[in-house]
């Protein structure tokens, strides 16, 4: 392997402590990822160097302080291959992305009774709760797509499904329960030819996979800071840039004006238009930063590592008796998350004991009630990997796991 | 945190063999709790003179047991006992393990101080205990004034 | 003075740099303050040592991270006064908490044609854009009291402004250009026997004078945290709990729901219903170090400090010929923000030359253009002071001005 | 950064004594110009010959110095030149100080070399020539292919 692991957990000083008297087995990635200290070393220079406000000053403190986070924006307008940085619009999280353009589309399309907005069953609670108050405001219907048992996107209705009413197509680039990758070229081209617009949730896919904007297929995308190595409080919306001058702003305050009197306001160029007051400057460096580090190693390289762990981890999971696996079985068309039943016993105990081996797996819902639903369990246990995950640690999970069975024996 | 103290042999016995498990007619009330974090859910039925607790739900190991050790310590009491009761397991779920419990009146509800310690899991204990409260409130018992937790 | 400004200094690492060859001279508090080291040392431990995402997990990193999550909750409600860390919901700034406001209540109290939203004009953008878009969406009517020719709150007209369509009063508790502190008693009193809600932008006022929400008179307040020692990315809406339970949701998406099916979703409560999506949790934990860190100073003592830097300042500015002093022209009833006008010289060239000597202050208009317009000026100049600030950058600002004359001349 | 370049004794002279300014008619075509983050206004009005270039606003010694050396280069020349010295300007202002200014065409517009290095000011400098550009194109004359600015 040239991926070399070991020298890349180096870089995460997260690593050094232990869990309950165990070494940190970090198997929660797609809840949040954890952090390299190139990415820390760069806030924290900015804070205590640099740090003034953006786009509101000439002085030499705000200037450097708008370079950089303009340098930021740049930089991760050339990681997922966007025409240019204007087209990059920093927001909080995926969710208030995707929220800004549940509303701003919503008033653009003047949508109403009788238009339909799909999304599917696989997707994120920050996916599906927008579009539904969205229909609630405007009379829309909402409509969906359904999952395959193997987890996979259920395009048999796609005739049906997305016709002359179909205004909004958003769905979930790669299901963050399921790990499931969603081709969605079929679904985005019969989109386009009814004129429908079409949005990714990339917030678990633009971490673990190569992505180029320009031909993956998508008029909007939305991804999130923490979960690719980036700290909390940023999100991105890309958007082509034609489609994002069309659209009204959302959040309102100061920084997306052009001209404010009493009486009314006009408003800045995307991507100004949709930042109002003062924007996460240092998360937003501090993601810049982040792509740096991904760049550095390779975004192919990373999904390489993943793709061995994820088929060494579908391996060993297999063969924990009692334990069912959600989602594709091979590592062909799906990510580094792998959720699953233990046969009789609640995910939350699963979790519990795993916990106090040291061993961090997410259980619940993973906010994607439906999917739950759909495969008709109240919850799941999730492991999910990173360019830092290890086979020992999946070994780990395993050996955590018959300890599970013997608790619950 | 260690596992220390969270799996009791009685906590598992109570999740292995509940007792009193599955709803029941008649009854003067009834409330459905959901934990939204992790999709635990209960819904326990009450009678007007706590002769009759019955529920049924999908959740961890701690609050069926929990549920279980409910019914156990609650159907047929009157509504002060209940009260007492009711107020002494709250108490002890608060505590973060600083509360001596009291085996007189909570019997094998004392096997739940080890969760205590366990902050995310005081919400899985506590589900029947808040939903009994609500029910019991819409059969008209007012079971004491055990500070209100958030799910 | 008992307030020991050098040690304080101390605390700050970005006071060690020069600017053009000068020692920083930072009078831009306003725009946004410096960080303490005790700020970034919590971040910066928390992200190496204890990341995790919140209220998501039972495992051992998340159950931390939740706890210091909502342990700044906590402390933060204690330091504004409120009846309960319920009543503190993080946003990512001012901005976001105000939009919040405008489109819960909006859609809460049904606001149609024959409302009215009543404002100021001494409003930053982001407490006069949001209200200006809710009133377009809805019909109601906006309407503002003006500025009194020494910057104070016109509350002449009062009567006719406030009265039985009068929805929502939402005014700046101190302005960001003028330093005027509004006493909102009169106009809190008369909206509240109509029924009206009162919110105040407390963006100017919590960082720097003691706050207590049980006795300032309003139902909800917005503040933000890189003006008060904190990161940027975080910012506060405070409610009173029962008028929060009342209010629905206004961006959607993980962590604010109750119970969710494809048909529809029912909510979570207040704080958790107004936080979708991962918040930003290293941000709101170290905007709950600045609160410490303010509160082991005092914030009378702090408020103390500004004042007698303010009025050194009025003296320093008044003997400078040309100078034109906008707002209150004594530390009355204001803070440490002056704004003012050098006589046939554009803000921006002032603001040049002054960052030339490393004197850092901020030109142009604020974010508050019809304040500018009403004082008939394009833009302003504009010194804000904070804790660190001391009366040798006061002269160095007061030299710095004879030098713009001297090019300018 | 130190002033070293920025005001230049020919700006401070075209501020002063700015060359014609003011609003004049007839014009063919006419934009006006904010800059949002400091409030700079300018409208400018263009013939459709170029023989009459007058413009109005308010703003820093910067842009006020900038309109009134653009009214210079470009009143009265044809087409063809006023899109080179167009070129020349937006090129010189978006080098970070990399480009030679070439005086042959550029006169005082030399002058401006040394705000290349400010950031925040290129923005200044050039919301004249911004506006001249919309004025002209609404006149008739397409001046050059100047990549597109940010306000
Ligand atoms: C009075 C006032 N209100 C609102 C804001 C907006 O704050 P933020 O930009 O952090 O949202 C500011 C500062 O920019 C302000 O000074
Ligand atoms: C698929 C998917 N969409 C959206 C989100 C929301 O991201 P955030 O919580 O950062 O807004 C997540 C993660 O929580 C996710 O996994």
């Amino acid at each position: 392997m040239s991926f070399d692991v070991e020298r890349v957990r180096k870089d995460f000083p997260i690593f050094e402590r232990e869990v309950n008297g165990h070494p940190l087995v970090y198997l929660d990635s797609a809840n949040t990822s954890q952090k390299p200290v190139q990415v820390l070393d760069v806030m924290r220079a900015h804070q205590e160097r640099y740090n003034g406000n953006v786009s509101r000053s000439v002085h030499t403190l705000g200037t450097e302080s708008t370079e950089a986070y303009e340098g930021a924006r740049a930089r991760i307008a050339t990681f997922i291959g966007a025409a240019s940085p204007d087209e990059v619009v920093f927001t909080k999280n995926s969710t208030e992305a995707i929220n800004l353009v549940a509303h701003s589309l919503g008033q653009m399309l003047r949508l109403g009774p009788g238009d339909e907005v799909v999304i599917s069953e696989m997707e994120h609670h920050s996916n599906l709760v927008p579009w539904q108050l969205l229909c609630e405001r405007t009379g829309a219907t909402l409509r969906w797509f359904g999952i395959t048992d193997d987890g996979r996107l259920d395009e048999a209705d796609l005739d049906s499904l997305v016709n002359e009413r179909t205004k909004i197509v958003s769905l979930v680039h790669m299901s963050n329960v399921l790990g499931t990758i969603n081709d969605v070229s079929r679904i985005a081209a019969r989109a386009r030819s009814f004129g429908a617009l079409v949005m990714l949730d990339c917030s678990q896919s633009v971490p673990h996979l190569p992505i180029d904007v320009a031909t993956l297929g998508a008029d909007l995308i939305a991804f999130t800071g923490h979960k690719m190595l980036g700290p909390t409080g940023i999100g991105v919306l890309w958007g082509r840039l034609d489609l994002l001058a069309q659209m009204p702003p959302f959040l309102a305050g100061g920084s997306m004006i052009e001209t404010v009197t009493m009486g009314g306001t006009t408003f800045a160029a995307p991507p100004a238009r949709f930042e109002a007051g003062t924007p996460p400057i240092t998360e937003a460096i501090g993601l810049g930063a982040a792509v740096d580090y991904l760049t550095g190693l390779g975004m192919e390289a990373i999904h390489q590592h993943e793709q061995d762990i994820t088929r060494y981890a579908l391996d060993a999971l297999t063969s924990v008796p009692g334990v069912r696996i959600f989602g594709p079985a091979t590592v062909e068309g799906r990510g580094g998350t792998v959720s699953f039943d233990v046969d009789g016993v609640h995910p939350h105990d699963v979790g519990q004991i795993l916990d106090a081996l040291g061993v961090e797996v997410r259980v619940g819902h993973h906010c994607a009630r439906p999917v739950c639903s759909r495969f008709s369990v109240p919850a799941m246990t999730r492991a999910s990997f990173y360019l830092y995950t290890t086979t020992a640690e999946i070994d780990a999970l395993a050996r955590g796991l018959d300890q599970v069975r013997k608790v619950f024996g | 945190m260690m596992l220390d103290g969270l799996y009791q042999e009685i906590i598992l016995d109570h999740y292995k063999n509940p007792h009193g498990r599955g709803l029941r007619d008649p009854y003067d009330g009834e409330a459905h709790h959901v934990n939204p974090t992790c999709g635990d859910e209960i819904t326990v039925r009450v009678s007007h003179d706590l002769n009759e607790i019955s529920y049924d739900g999908v959740g961890c190991s701690i609050s069926q047991a929990s549920a279980s050790v409910l019914h156990e310590l609650l159907q047929g009491r009157d509504a002060a006992a209940a009260s007492e009761i009711h107020h002494a397991f709250v108490e002890l779920m608060q505590s973060r393990g600083q509360v001596e419990a009291d085996e007189e009146i909570l019997g094998d509800g004392i096997a739940f101080a080890g969760v205590a310690k366990f902050p995310a899991r005081v919400k899985c204990a506590l589900l029947p205990w808040m939903a009994f409260k609500d029910a019991a409130a819409r059969a008209g018992v007012e079971v004491g004034v055990s500070p209100e937790v958030k799910a």
